[in-house]
């Protein structure tokens, strides 16, 4: 059974309707972030989460965690049924199911000293029995993320960047979580330090047994460190698969754009560039069809009124667009 | 010439009938004529009526002057007078259901009717000799006017027979009024008769004692009134004005709670009596502008008694009559006032200590302690109260009787003495004047002893005057009559 | 450098902070030639964008360039006063800055924005009237359209919240284009962008280059922006340039230990399953800095001699790197 | 894994470091010197005054400053019209000032604080009712409010106490409301979420220790403004009971003798100056130390 | 701006409206004090009289019909007659209002043509002379106790210079006809230079006293958003443009650094119409703010819930403005 699943997952943000609104009876503005997403996450995978700004990616993991309470669909954890929880029991699941965020400077209490901010979790939860073994606690946690015990009394701002992202860590560790989403952890940092937390990440990982759903903007580290990758566009999924086939293989027109869209070291001087036109549209009104196709050089009549379903196209390897069949290459499309 | 005034309140409304305002009154008096009017020295003396004649003690017969015009032109006749008092007097006189407010100060008006084309006579419930004092109060209007623009009308514009004519209302800046050139003379008692003096009267109204007086130095008013005590050496300093000063018609007192738990000893209230220093306030506070007084009435007062017990000044006296209550350590108590007294008081206050008397002084506002203290025989709460009583009458009648009668309005001491109401009953429907002059005397004796009160003094008005002006006198019921007044 | 358009040596820019004195900028030579393209790289706080600030005139207190020569066009900048260096900002140097959405009033039409760069700048436009407007106006509708933004007449009336990251960035790009300027520094134009709006922004900035001859400076953090849009490569760490070159002989043969750690620590798919080492350690602070190799606290190589000041050295004919490792004669 | 580069800080917290920087501004500690001497010589006022400030004596009435003539030095700064010690009625009147300044700002800011917080974090019909009454308050003008309820409670310190309370939370509760809005949506609060901490933890722990320096600036600001409300209702004759001394109460009995004796009212009406004028300065400091976003 | 926001924009007006009036009208009943009382003073009336005067004036309704009676006669703009001038409340009003507003007015446009252009000088010369001069003065212009400054002024500049007049809004000899009730116009309208410079000469001293702390708060505000500002990015960016100090400090930073001072000044014109009462007193003004604690006093309930309406309304309109004029500040925002 895989530790988590996700079925028919939305997320939509409803603006404020005026009382006029409602008396002229003018429509909601909604903002559908997440739409019907279905993903499942096996135990001590790395689930990666990939696409453009707004297109959904953190709204989808803190809807997991029912941090923004999901609009509808299902999430289930290690057998137990998320979205069904009353408060108490998810209180008790949130031990389980951890986030670290993306602004290093945001997420930490600027009041707070780091044994209090790293120590919150058990005295929440009440995993300290006394204040000398909460602090024994933190600074063994500490310890590893790599922060000194001397620092354990100060306060974030006496911190850098990469030291911050290490705090955060060691909070989200600190309760033994088994599943913890990964909100691009690294993309506010410098690469020298992103570096040095992906490889934090990944020794944790190994060392405690963690699963995550791992969100970036970035192919390269997703590439580089994901099991399976999911990608979205504009709240939906329109691809996923294991990692090494994605990106040796991509089926969607959207991902094939994307991944010949970053820029590489090794790939200098490289002369073929999928370019597409225009912005990610605005999710307050996606357009109908495969939501795609208002950017895709692919599109045909089909793209424009319906919407294409998840396909299976390889082993564990999924895709939605209706040109699946025709195994086109953009690149080969646009180079023409 | 123009003469400004810096008044102290703007009107409420230019309606004779329709408030129950002193200040409105005084600019109202300006462009209204009554059926009686008063000279500088209180008399009460014929203005619009050529004579009154009393028939009998509820029946009084005015005769109209004839050649009176309004403002408009229109003549004066018996039935305007008529119309002007049923107005005031008549349940419902205003029209709409309404009652002038100024009912109440016609006393028991029965009804009023026109004999013989030019007389009004003016018949009373029960006698009332007070009708022909209060009457000066009263001013009369047009009824074909009034039936022309109605309430709302009179309220903002004008259409009487007096000197002066309304000119404009700034709406609490000023009031400009012209001279009425075709004015009948006014009171022939009152010389000058004529027109007025001045082409342009204004009251300019300035509420902050110290603008009015800075106003005044400054050249840019030439009457003020309630000049305060302390700016009079100022303004007698500045080359170019004076002061002038008139004998006021309110009495100040403290009243004394009869029926809490101190005053109701008579010794307790002789020890306050004792304890303060009369003389010495009016001296250094009010500038030596009051006259102290020994009972209610003001010197000026119909039936004043002259030789009444004076309460000395003794503190040491004090102390041991509250001893002798059984208080040898003094009492603490409180002092109720309103805040524009609240310097007298407490230096009262601080007299009232020194004897014994721990005295804290509450300032409250006017609705709140009328409230309190006149419960018209409702239960009282408190000890003293530094208040006064306004008479501008000058008949014992409206002073005496509320402030002294059981349970009456202005009885603030709970005082209560059959003896007393008895005396004041009688004396309120004397038509013989040397007998009510009598029995005011003898309560007043009495009530000196009972000394439900401490009668302190009635101060002076006080005025600041440009030396320009001539021929204007300052008047105790606190008009401000500027028909004779004249602008070098 | 003979066909240099813009020369820098030794610029020194400090900034005075209560915390202490910052020196931002220390020493940094830098050349850019015409027409080509320079890209600078390097960590947040390395000074990169204080470099080109100094070269704009736009070091606002408490900075202040202390010593150093500036010379553009064979114009000495740092001797002009600030009237004439406002005639050269805009039009002979133009920049744009890394966010589009803070960098564009928005309070002021997109139009006006254009507009008064030509206003402010070409000598070529009639002197006044409606001439002049229509002109000024032509112009900016071919400057949208130059950086692709379609039905110009009515965007230039929006503001700037009304268009989309990408756009603006375009916008931005369109002003700082408006008087064809012979240098233009594009200080992290897509740091805040997607990949695919970044690869769109960059060709283009690309394409401009090519049709109008300019130079550009192109500062970023992304050394794969770096492989792929330009000619030659700075590298900065902590105020000081420490390596410069071609950039195919800098990324693909780095000389300094930073450089290469930078390169070793970018993770790639084709290094799954490999660990990635990380430069350890972090960007020293700058207030204080002993006068020794910035990267010493961080370097696997370090060694005593790296305590002494350690100068730029010749790496290459035209690849140099500020490291004791090169030319073979480290003690 | 180690960390080679240290942060150059040594253990000093945001707090102390704000003080530094607020004890570091010469002009702003001054007046904080200031307003403590007037704190000082508010609680000893009695071995301060040279008098007892309601000690009459009308043979001293309206006396001049010690340096003019007729003036005597043991009354410095003269007497009033019923020949009290002005020096020691200043004295006394600055605990009636700043007695209501602090307790009114101390009322007003902790229910301000509450309701903003809930307001602004609960959000919903909380907020929406919350806001209405912020705004219903707002929209009456402070002076007749309070003159107003001056009127129904009656004078007295509590009530005017209560008085200028009743509209003055409204101020810190808005401010408390946009900040918590803010902050609400910061990822510290989330990541509290996240790890199952309550609402009342959320709201207290979390965000009330982020946007107290606004609310503190904005309470030492209002202090001031306070005070002179204090005053202005004593100025109307609502304030406190006579004889106590209200440096408001001062300048309003004195005004009238402003053409013969200035020095009755110009006295505690520098005072007021001077205290609020302290606190304003001592308050832009704190502002520049603890907000950075205010300040330059 | 859609009619729906407009719309919805009047509709908040609505609760606000309400609890104003709850609050003013539970105020002025709980507040101890007999109108009648308070109008017959010493003098003689029977209970009869008192019955009927308090008939004629409403108050012998019980308390929860008077505040429907109250609330109904509002909706369609009927306030009442004040019980001591007889006459509709809403004249009363009328009459004091434009002396009122061409006060606070005034006091705006001086605060805002002085706090704009010295805010930002202080901000440009940040720290020198020049602003360290400037805040200190706005800080004393904000402790000043207005009551108290106002005598001073009123003592040193018409008392002992004679320069301006001690009290009113215009001297007797400058007639002219009433058309606007604001002064300053009717007395342009009239082409009575004259008049109007002595209708200027008696505003001088009132608006200062009035506009001075708002000055000082508006100037504070705009040098510290005017710094702000400068900060911004896109300030940086128009420098690098090679644009005009001129055009970058007033097209491009003071354009956005108004946008705080807009919404400061709209609170503060608030209490400028609210507060006025003590400098309309100090000064013998002829307005509205007077009239309003003399009606507390008197326990005048009609005029003083009609009047705290009205101050309500303004309010809630002097931010609607303020919402208008930040649509064309800062295109942002969408009403
Ligand atoms: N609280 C909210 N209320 C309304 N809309 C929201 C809210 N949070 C997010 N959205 C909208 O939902 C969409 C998805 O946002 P989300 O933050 O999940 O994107 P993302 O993929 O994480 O983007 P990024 O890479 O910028 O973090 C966006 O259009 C955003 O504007
Ligand atoms: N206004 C300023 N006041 C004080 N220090 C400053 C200021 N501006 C820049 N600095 C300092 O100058 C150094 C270099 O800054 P700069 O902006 O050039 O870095 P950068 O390389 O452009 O970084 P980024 O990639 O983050 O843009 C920083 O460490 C910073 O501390
Ligand atoms: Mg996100
Ligand atoms: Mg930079």
């Amino acid at each position: 059974m895989s530790l988590l699943k996700v079925e028919g997952l939305s997320k939509h943000y409803e603006g404020r309707r005026g009382i006029f609104d409602r008396l002229t009876g003018a429509k909601h503005t909604v903002v559908r972030a997440v739409n019907e997403i279905n993903l499942t996450v096996e135990k001590g995978e790395i689930l990666g989460l990939i696409g453009e700004s707004g297109c959904g990616k953190s709204t989808l993991g803190r809807a997991i965690l029912r941090l923004h309470e999901p609009t509808r669909g299902e999430v289930t954890f290690d057998g137990t049924e998320v979205t069904a929880l009353d408060a108490a029991a998810l209180k008790a699941m949130r031990r389980r199911m951890q986030i670290i965020f993306q602004d290093p400077y945001a997420c930490l209490n600027p009041r707070r000293t780091v044994a209090e901010i790293v120590g919150l979790p058990l005295k929440l939860h009440g995993l300290a029995a006394n204040d000398a073994e909460l602090r024994e606690k933190v600074a063994a946690i500490c310890a590893k993320v790599g922060l000194k015990p001397g620092q354990i009394d100060r306060y974030p701002h006496q911190f850098s960047g990469g030291q911050r992202q290490r705090i955060g860590i060691a909070r989200a560790l600190i309760s033994h979580p088994e599943f913890i989403v990964c909100d691009e952890p690294v993309s506010a940092l410098d690469v020298s330090i992103q570096a040095q937390i992906i490889a934090l990440l990944l020794e944790l990982k190994r060392e405690m047994g963690l699963t995550y759903l791992f969100i970036s903007h970035d192919i390269s580290v997703i590439g580089y460190l994901a099991d399976r990758v999911a990608v979205m566009y504009l709240g939906e999924i329109v691809e996923m698969g294991p990692v090494e086939q994605i990106l040796a293989n991509p089926r969607h027109p959207y991902t094939q754009s994307l991944m010949s869209a970053v820029p590489e070291v090794d790939h200098a001087g490289r002369n073929k560039r999928i370019r597409l036109a225009g912005d990610l549209p605005s999710p307050l009104n996606p357009p109908k069809g495969c939501k795609f196709h208002t950017r895709c050089p692919l599109a045909i009549d089909a793209c424009r009124s319906q919407q294409p379903g998840a396909e299976t196209v390889g082993p564990g390897h999924t895709a939605a667009c209706h040109r699946l069949a025709e195994n086109l290459s953009l690149l080969d499309e646009t180079q023409a | 010439t123009d003469l400004t005034v810096g008044f102290t309140l703007d009107a409420n409304t230019l309606d004779p009938a329709n408030h129950r305002k002193r200040e409105t009154e005084t600019i109202i008096r300006n462009m209204y004529d009554g059926i009686l009017t008063r000279d500088a020295n209180m008399k009460v003396v014929p203005q619009i009526a050529e004579s009154m004649v009393q028939v009998s003690p509820t029946v009084y017969d005015f005769k109209i002057r004839k050649g009176i015009k309004f403002h408009d032109g229109s003549d004066l006749t018996a039935d305007d007078v008529k119309f002007t008092i049923d107005r005031i007097t008549e349940d419902g006189g205003m029209g709409n259901g309404q009652t002038s407010p100024r009912q109440s100060l016609m006393g028991p008006v029965a009804g009023t009717e026109v004999i013989d084309g030019d007389t009004v006579r003016i018949t009373l419930k029960e006698p009332w000799p007070i009708l022909p004092a209060m009457l000066p109060f009263e001013e009369v209007v047009s009824k074909a006017w009034i039936e022309k623009v109605g309430n709302e009308g009179a309220a903002t514009s004008e259409n009487g027979t007096g000197p002066f004519k309304l000119a404009e209302w700034r709406k609490g800046d000023a009031i400009i009024m012209d001279r009425f050139d075709e004015y009948y003379g006014g009171s022939t008692e009152i010389p000058p008769v004529g027109k007025a003096c001045v082409d342009r009267v204004i009251f300019k109204i300035i509420p902050e004692s110290a603008s009015r007086v800075a106003a005044l130095l400054a050249g840019d008013v030439d009457i003020i009134n309630e000049l305060p005590p302390f700016s009079v050496k100022q303004v007698e300093n500045n080359p170019d004005t004076v002061v002038m000063k008139v004998n006021g018609t309110r009495s100040f007192f403290i009243a004394m709670n009869m029926q809490g738990k101190y005053f109701a000893d008579h010794r307790v209230r002789e020890a306050a009596a004792h304890a303060i220093d009369k003389q010495l306030i009016i001296d250094k506070i009010l500038g030596g502008n009051a006259a102290p007084i020994e009972g209610i009435l003001s010197p000026d007062a119909f039936a004043a008694s002259t030789d009444l017990h004076k309460y000395s000044y003794d503190p040491e006296l004090s102390k041991k009559l509250l001893a002798e209550a059984g208080y040898p350590d003094g009492i603490d108590i409180t002092m109720d006032v309103e805040g524009a007294f609240k310097d007298t008081a407490e230096a009262t206050a601080s007299l009232l200590s020194k004897a014994g008397f721990h005295t804290k002084v509450v300032v409250g506002e006017g609705a709140q302690l009328s409230e309190k203290w006149r419960t018209k025989g409702g239960e009282k709460t408190g000890d003293m109260y530094f208040t006064s009583w306004g008479n501008g009458s000058l008949d014992p009648f409206d002073i005496f009787t509320p402030t002294h009668k059981t349970n009456d309005r202005g009885n603030s001491a709970g005082y209560s003495n059959p003896e007393v109401d008895k005396l004041l009953d009688e004396a309120a429907v004397e038509v013989d004047t040397v007998k009510r002059a009598g029995m005011y005397h003898q309560a007043e004796v009495i009530v000196n002893k009972d000394l439900p009160y401490i009668y302190l003094w009635v101060p002076a008005d006080l005025y600041g005057v440009s030396k320009r002006l001539k021929g204007w006198k300052p008047s105790a019921d606190s008009r401000i009559n500027l028909h004779d007044a004249c602008i070098e | 450098m003979k066909d240099a358009l813009l020369e820098v040596r030794d610029l020194r820019t400090v900034f005075e902070t209560r915390a202490g004195r910052i020196c931002a900028v220390d020493g940094v030579s830098v050349a850019v030639r015409r027409g080509e393209c320079l890209g600078i790289v390097g960590e947040s706080g390395s000074g990169k964008s204080v470099t080109f600030a100094s070269v704009m005139g736009l070091v606002k207190a408490p900075g202040r360039i202390e010593s150093g020569t500036i010379v553009f066009d064979g114009r000495d900048l740092r001797g002009l006063s600030p009237r004439q260096m406002r005639a050269v900002r805009g039009r002979d140097i133009a920049m744009t800055m890394q966010d589009a959405l803070t960098a564009l009033n928005p309070a002021l039409s997109v139009g006006e924005q254009i507009a008064e760069v030509l206003e402010a700048h070409d000598e070529t436009l009639p002197a006044r009237g409606a001439a002049r407007r229509k002109a000024i106006r032509k112009a900016s509708i071919e400057m949208l359209g130059l950086v692709g933004i379609p039905s110009a007449e009515t965007r230039l009336r929006q503001y700037p919240h009304e268009f989309s990251g990408g756009m603006r960035q375009r916008i931005m790009i369109a002003i700082a284009l408006a008087c064809r300027p012979k240098l233009l520094i594009a200080d992290e134009p897509t740091t805040a962008l997607d990949v695919t709006i970044q690869a769109q922004v960059l060709e283009l900035i690309s394409d401009i280059r090519a049709k109008l001859g300019m130079s550009v400076a192109l500062i970023t953090h992304d050394l794969g922006v770096v492989a792929e849009h330009c000619d030659r490569v700075m590298v900065m760490y902590a105020g000081q340039v420490v390596e410069e070159g071609p950039t195919t002989e800098v990324i693909g043969a780095p000389k300094h230990p930073y450089t290469q750690g930078l390169l070793a620590s970018i993770p790639r798919p084709a290094l799954r399953g490999q660990p990635i080492h990380p430069i350890e350690g972090q960007v020293p602070d700058l207030i204080g800095l002993a006068p020794q190799c910035r990267f010493y606290s961080r370097c696997t190589q370090r060694r005593e001699a790296c305590l002494a000041p350690v100068e730029m050295r010749a790496a290459g004919p035209a690849h140099n790197a500020r490291c004791i490792l090169i030319g073979g004669d480290e003690e | 894994m180690s960390l080679a580069a240290e942060t150059p800080a040594a253990s000093e917290t945001i707090l102390r470091r704000n003080l530094a920087t607020f004890t570091g501004n010469r002009l702003a500690m001054l007046c904080a010197l200031i307003v403590v001497l007037f704190v000082v010589m508010a609680v000893f006022a009695p071995w301060i005054a040279p008098h007892d400030p309601n000690e009459t004596d009308l043979f001293r009435r309206l006396q001049p400053p010690g340096w003019m003539a007729g003036g005597e030095w043991s009354y410095v700064l003269g007497c009033d019209a019923l020949g009290r010690d002005i020096l020691s009625r200043i004295v006394y009147g600055a605990r009636i000032s700043i007695f209501i300044g602090i307790v009114v700002i101390l009322v007003a800011t902790t229910i301000g604080i509450l309701a903003g917080l809930a307001a602004g974090y609960l959000r919903g019909w909380v907020d929406m009712l919350i806001s209405r009454i912020v705004d219903i308050l707002l929209g009456f003008p402070y002076l007749i409010f309070a003159i107003g309820l001056m009127a129904m409670m009656g004078p007295g310190l509590w009530n005017i106490i209560f008085a200028l309370a009743y509209k003055e939370w409204v101020i810190p509760a808005r401010v408390v409301r946009g900040e918590t809005l803010v902050t609400r949506e910061l990822e510290y609060v989330e990541a509290a979420r996240a790890l199952g901490a309550s609402r009342g933890h959320i709201m207290l722990r979390e965000i009330l220790p982020n946007v107290l320096s606004p609310v503190i600036v904005v309470a030492t600001i209002r202090m001031a403004h306070v005070i002179i409300l204090e005053a202005s209702l004593s100025f109307l004759g609502l304030g406190v009971q006579p004889p106590t001394a209200s440096w408001g109460s001062m300048v309003a009995d004195g005004r009238a003798f402003m053409l013969e004796a200035w020095w009755v009212s110009t006295f505690p009406g520098l005072a007021i100056l001077f205290l609020v004028l302290a606190i304003n300065v001592a308050s832009q400091g704190l502002r520049d130390a603890f907000d950075p976003r205010f300040s330059e | 701006m859609s009619l729906s926001k407009l719309l919805e924009r009047i509709a908040q007006l609505v609760p606000v409206l309400l609890g104003v009036s709850v609050i003013a009208f539970t105020m002025m009943a709980l507040t101890p004090g007999d109108p009648v009382q308070i109008m017959i003073g010493d003098q003689a009336i029977t209970a009869e009289q008192e019955a009927q005067l308090r008939h004629d004036m409403g108050l012998d309704r019980p308390m929860v019909e008077r505040f429907f009676i109250f609330l109904g006669n509002t909706t369609h703009f009927d306030f009442g007659e004040s019980f001591y001038h007889k006459r509709p409340v809403a004249d009363v009003i009328a009459e004091r209002l434009p002396a009122t507003i061409e006060l606070s007015l005034v006091a705006l446009v001086v605060a805002l043509a002085t706090a704009i252009p010295l805010g930002v000088l202080a901000a440009i010369k940040k720290n020198s002379i020049f602003d360290r001069i400037a805040t200190v003065g706005s800080l004393l212009g904000v402790s000043l106790p207005g009551f108290w400054f106002g005598i001073l002024l009123l003592m040193l500049f018409a008392v002992h210079l004679h320069l301006l007049p001690v009290s009113g809004r215009i001297g007797f000899d400058s007639e002219v006809p009433s058309v606007t009730g604001f002064l300053l116009i009717d007395t342009l309208v009239a082409g009575n230079m004259k008049a109007f410079g002595d209708a200027v000469a008696h505003l001088i001293l009132p608006a200062i006293t009035l506009g001075l702390p708002m000055t000082a708060i508006l100037m504070r505000v705009t040098r510290t958003s005017m710094l702000e500002v400068l900060r911004q990015d896109y300030v940086t960016f128009a420098d690098a443009k090679g644009l005009s100090r001129r055009r970058v400090l007033f097209r491009h930073a003071l354009k956005n650094a108004l946008i705080p001072t807009v919404s400061v000044a709209a609170i503060e014109t608030g209490s400028l119409l609210g507060g006025n009462m003590i400098v309309e007193t100090v000064y013998g003004w002829p307005g509205l703010g007077r009239l309003v604690v003399e009606s507390i006093f008197l326990r005048n309930y009609p005029l003083v819930q009609a009047a705290v309406l009205f101050y309500a309304v303004t309010y809630v309109l002097l931010n609607f403005v303020a919402d208008l004029l930040y649509t064309v500040l800062n295109p942002r925002v969408k009403l």
